[in-house]
């Protein structure tokens, strides 16, 4: 439908803008951890990963390899000056509890409301898992989601109500994709940027919805 | 005197029997008793409920459990992985059972277990499968699920150092559920790469007290495993 | 009533004897602090303080003297090797959980049935103060009452019903006396050992209680 | 360049409004802040509500911010003691208002609150006078409260060290109540007699990760102290 549209690394780098200096961010699993590869380097961000440890570094070099320090992936990590290790029950509490600042997501599905569905699809004979997607979703203080905005079908992941199986309701604040970003409220879906030859009309061709145009503000 | 240190795993895993509830520590191969559950294995204990982040990776350990034919069910957060096979042709073919749990109420409910508390009101999976069925209460304004403590007959978890009196150290993320769990089993079996003098543990670093330890059996340094080679 | 009754010291060590080695023990505060004195050295006992330690040891002498290392009683002490210290959410949850075999508390009044009075009396005006209390009387395997079985006044403490402020209900199994031992239950009061001049009918006749003679059992 | 630590008691404390909810760690004296209560004295915020274990004792530290008349509730386990002389006058007067709440109900409240949990069954003070008007629950045969978490405006807490992001230690018994303090407040000040440099902790004995921590402020060793003179 766009002919251009951001690369994920690009998305990932316009993520990383929007993480303040000091902020606590988890970032999830998978493509989310993105973006910190694009943290300006003059802001100090301390990432959470919920299997126990605030400060994590970048991925372990093969020279670095230490089986006892994975991340939530289990993707062999490495720690920062000023790390802290603590049991699953601790590091759960502490996102229950809204102590992180940031938590970026992937997704299946958004509602313009901001339920989020991204642990399974719902189809018969497959195999459920959750890990921590769940906590997650309604912990941190400000929920953001990366994906691309449309499935490989061309169908929008952005949706007035999801299909897949919820992972929480009106839990999501903001979407960054590839061809722009949204903010989300109990008014619904704010398009606040675009990228490329993106515009809000097409946008709302797109996902069938009546996104609030907030691109001039 | 106290001595929570026994030779053998095997006089570790004795008196598990068949249809136990069964805590085993770790966050993927992180933190998971390795060689516990090979004694485990060797024992033969059957038809176990099994307590555990994961599924089983790949074919040794927790997995090598499963396609052992001894476990029944498993309550788990994140069974389906890249090399969770094991479990994948067990649970299609019916095999075992499974119960799905968010991870942070899983650790919330052991924790509960140890804890002493008779159920509490989580924000997590409300509105979602997870919680259909459940009883549910808004809280100023905000909406919870009732979730129940989860306790066990046996908890079998790895820890880096003990003393005998079974104070534990753990090693990085390898941490994770150890020591929830050891608070929330009637017995507690943990493996350790050494015992200590007692004393040589610092009181104020201790993150699992002795109370919560019934046995722990010394395995060697895991800094001399083929795995390991050149970490610190 | 009776001519010859255990001193405090007697009756702390009569409790040291039924403490089992190996065993995990909150002695609360005051009198029952005694009880430390009397544990056989061939046994090793480890103590738990609700302010957050396990393997306390003795009163510290002055020039052992910790601002940072006091018990529950708020007294200093010293540590054992083997000692940990953690916070109060962690020390309670302990208490709670049924970690502790045994805590040997004082009291007010219990009844037939095991239901502790030993923070209030109730009175109009007094200003009421519970600290650790009611953790102690709910948390232990084993909770043991160490009392004077009579006030000054005579009357005795164990009794069909208490009328002071609950501490706990149907929670205390055993309570040592200066005359006397009884085993608590869903039955009632069981004397299972006397001391002194003390009659299982003298004791009916003080407490006014079906008590059941288990002296012989 | 994140640091969490300030220059003055007074800047730390600036923020503290009239009528904020304020909990204040320490056992009695251990673990009391006293520089940040004298510095609070100073600063004169009033119409507070404070959560502490105790209600003072003395005339010092929590005693003199009683005194001083800035306190209206205190929510406490144990406010009379043989030193508890400021309160107990206030107390009669009338001039206090007391919520008193049994130890452990006190920790699991504002553990919940930090944590997350909306409310939970507890069996502390079931049938008691302390339960009264309390919601109750039987719970597989046994017998519960139900309690709210507990959460605060300011946490002011004393540690041992810090480093610049927040990450505490504390010192023996004085622990008490300073990490579940910490987690339960929107902005946590604490005194420490130093910070040090990052790196200098130990990740694996950090007590209260920095996450938890608003501010730090250094007021010096404990040791140099007259009433701490021959303690290592």
């Amino acid at each position: 439908m766009f002919a251009e549209r951001l690369t994920r690394n690009e998305v990932a780098a316009r993520v990383a803008q929007d993480i303040p200096d000091g902020a606590y961010v988890n970032l999830g699993i998978g493509l989310p951890t993105l973006v910190s590869n694009f943290l300006p380097a003059d802001r100090e961000v301390i990432l959470h990963t919920e299997n126990g440890m605030l400060g994590m570094g970048p991925e372990a070099r093969p020279d670095q390899l230490d089986p006892d320090l994975i991340n939530a992936g289990k993707i062999p990590v490495t720690a920062t000056l000023g790390a802290s290790y603590f049991h699953h029950g601790d590091s759960f509490a502490m996102m229950r509890g809204g102590h992180l600042d940031v938590c970026v997501l992937g997704a299946l599905q958004v509602s313009q409301f901001g339920d989020l569905a991204n642990w399974s699809t719902g189809e018969p004979g497959a195999i459920p898992a959750v890990g921590g997607a769940m906590d997650l979703a309604i912990g941190a203080k400000n929920v953001y989601v990366m994906m691309d905005l449309s499935t490989k079908q061309g169908q929008s992941k952005l949706v007035d109500e999801c299909s897949y199986p919820l992972t929480g309701m009106r839990c999501v604040s903001r979407i960054y994709t590839d061809v722009a970003v949204f903010g989300l409220s109990a008014a619904g879906a704010t398009v606040t940027q675009l990228f490329g030859d993106a515009t809000v009309d097409a946008l709302r061709d797109l996902t069938g919805l009546a996104l609030i145009d907030g691109t001039s503000a | 005197m106290i001595s929570k240190v026994v030779r053998s795993i095997s006089e570790a895993l004795s008196d598990i029997g068949d249809g136990s509830k069964i805590m085993i520590g770790g966050f993927g191969l992180a933190g998971q008793p390795g060689e516990l559950i090979d004694g485990l294995i060797e024992q033969g204990a059957s038809h176990l409920t099994v307590i555990n982040n994961n599924a089983g990776n790949g074919t040794t350990g927790l997995a090598a459990l499963l396609r052992n034919g001894q476990v029944d069910k498993i309550v788990c957060s994140f069974p389906r992985q890249a090399d969770s096979q094991v479990f994948d042709e067990l649970y299609r073919a019916g095999k075992i059972e499974l119960e799905l749990v968010p991870q942070g109420n899983l650790a919330e409910r052991i924790r509960a277990g140890g804890a002493g508390i008779g159920a509490f009101y989580t924000p997590t999976g409300f509105g979602t499968k997870l919680a259909e069925g459940k009883e549910t209460r808004t809280i100023n304004g905000r909406e919870y699920v009732l979730e129940y403590p989860m306790v066990a007959d046996f908890a079998l978890i790895s820890a880096f150092k003990a003393d005998r009196l079974g104070n534990l150290l753990y090693r990085k993320t390898a941490r994770n559920f150890g020591p929830i769990m050891a608070s929330a089993a009637t017995t507690t079996i943990v493996q350790v790469d050494d015992v200590v003098a007692l004393g040589a543990l610092d009181p104020e670093s201790v993150v699992t007290p002795g109370i919560f330890v019934d046995r722990v059996v010394a395995v060697g340094s895991r800094f001399d495993r083929e795995e390991w080679a050149g970490v610190r």
